[in-house]
């Protein structure tokens, strides 16, 4: 089992600020992840669909949309930070 | 680098610049200089107050990274950075960041230096409230803030990844 | 640029950079950054404390032309600066010099730009007294905070006349 | 009579903080003003033998050395600044 987080407008639009989830096996990368995640309803769908303004944390790290999965425990996705 | 004063704070509650830089300048005996960087709730016709959303643990880490960057970077001797989260309403000051130094330069460029990753590389988003009631939008990105980074050259991408 | 909150203040009396600070955005609505700089009186194992004196007049008149030049070259609200004269005990702050602005870089500058003309043409002079009892000898100007002001191109000269 | 003002160790060295002194019609720069002053007794001439740590303000605005005393009510000399 996988921890997805969600943080605001993506939260928003899935509905959920977390969850678990079995990612399957031929699943590998980033890009993959995001692809098979929009397909898991509607409201995954809506929330993913611009992925240019996505970003995404593996275990608190930022990679890029080519990056390996590796086995990360905790994916996190999220529209660019607004700190400061 | 546990030599060096540092205190992160990610808080609900306001807070005292005399109070949270006096207790920095104390760790920090030999520093001449102190700068601080105070990102305020600015008023706009239509704002009310902001909200602000984080990534806990990941925010903390983040702000650590930069910190640490800033530390390899520069002669500072502490640095504090308070990052308020949840409600704030306009006048508010949302974020805090002091670092202190021998040399009054090094003190700029690294308060500089740190706002300018957590604009961008700190898991903070806000969202706006209206001052004629409800929810606004989350606010957008800017890409100037993006730009501002490549100011820094190589440190630019090590933050970043 | 009476549209512009400004204060100067040379005063023997310590002062709370909070209280000083709020003052400052308060009256910068619309500024979202606050940049303050602190000259501390650094702890060193020879020196018990410094003694300010300054030239009464020409103090305050050359800190509003620097502040001034700040407020031509950034769009920068407001400025505040506070310098103390007298006796000032090592740990105590010397100078306060705070910014505000819609934009945190124009913030960093303006200030650090102040600071640099504050330390080579505002008309202080700074006497040592030691740990050991007695005075010490006066501070010598600093070759590298003239040269900082030529970092600030054109406006060195303007300043400087 | 023009006010003198002197500041850091040229008032230490002078032993007085100001004076009203008659300046005579021929000192017309600052640098024949340093000069004659350099001249009135050896508390003077100590505290002005070295002119380039010298700086001078006329009526509250820094000059140089060759500038016109031009009229002025009142003449600092003091060393190199440090405020801050």
């Amino acid at each position: 089992m996988t921890k997805l987080l969600y943080f605001s407008w993506v939260r928003e639009r899935i509905g959920l600020a977390s969850e678990e989830r079995d990612i399957p096996a031929e699943i590998t990368s980033v890009e993959q992840f995001l692809n098979w995640l929009s397909q898991q309803g509607d409201q995954y769908e809506n929330a993913l669909t611009d992925a240019a303004s996505l970003r995404v944390a593996l275990d608190q790290t930022h990679v890029t949309a080519d990056a390996p999965l590796n086995g990360a425990r905790e994916i996190a996705i999220f529209p660019p930070m607004t700190g400061g | 680098m546990s030599d060096h004063p540092v205190k992160i704070s990610i808080q609900q509650e306001q807070f005292d610049i005399q109070a949270e830089t006096e207790f920095l300048v104390k760790k920090s005996p030999n520093a001449g200089a102190l700068v601080s960087f105070s990102g305020i709730c600015r008023a706009d016709d239509t704002l009310s107050a902001l909200e602000l959303e984080h990534y806990p643990g990941m925010a903390e880490s983040q702000i650590q990274k930069i910190v640490d960057e800033a530390l390899a970077k520069w002669p500072i001797q502490g640095a504090l950075v308070i990052h308020r989260v949840g409600k704030i309403a306009v006048g508010e000051t949302i974020v805090l960041v002091a670092v202190t130094s021998a040399h009054r330069h090094a003190a700029f460029d690294g308060a500089n230096f740190i706002m300018d990753f957590l604009k961008s590389r700190a898991p903070f988003w806000k969202k706006e409230y209206l001052a004629e009631g409800g929810e606004g939008s989350w606010v957008d990105a800017k890409e100037s803030d993006e730009d501002a980074l490549s100011r820094w050259d190589q440190n630019a991408d090590r933050t970043n990844s």
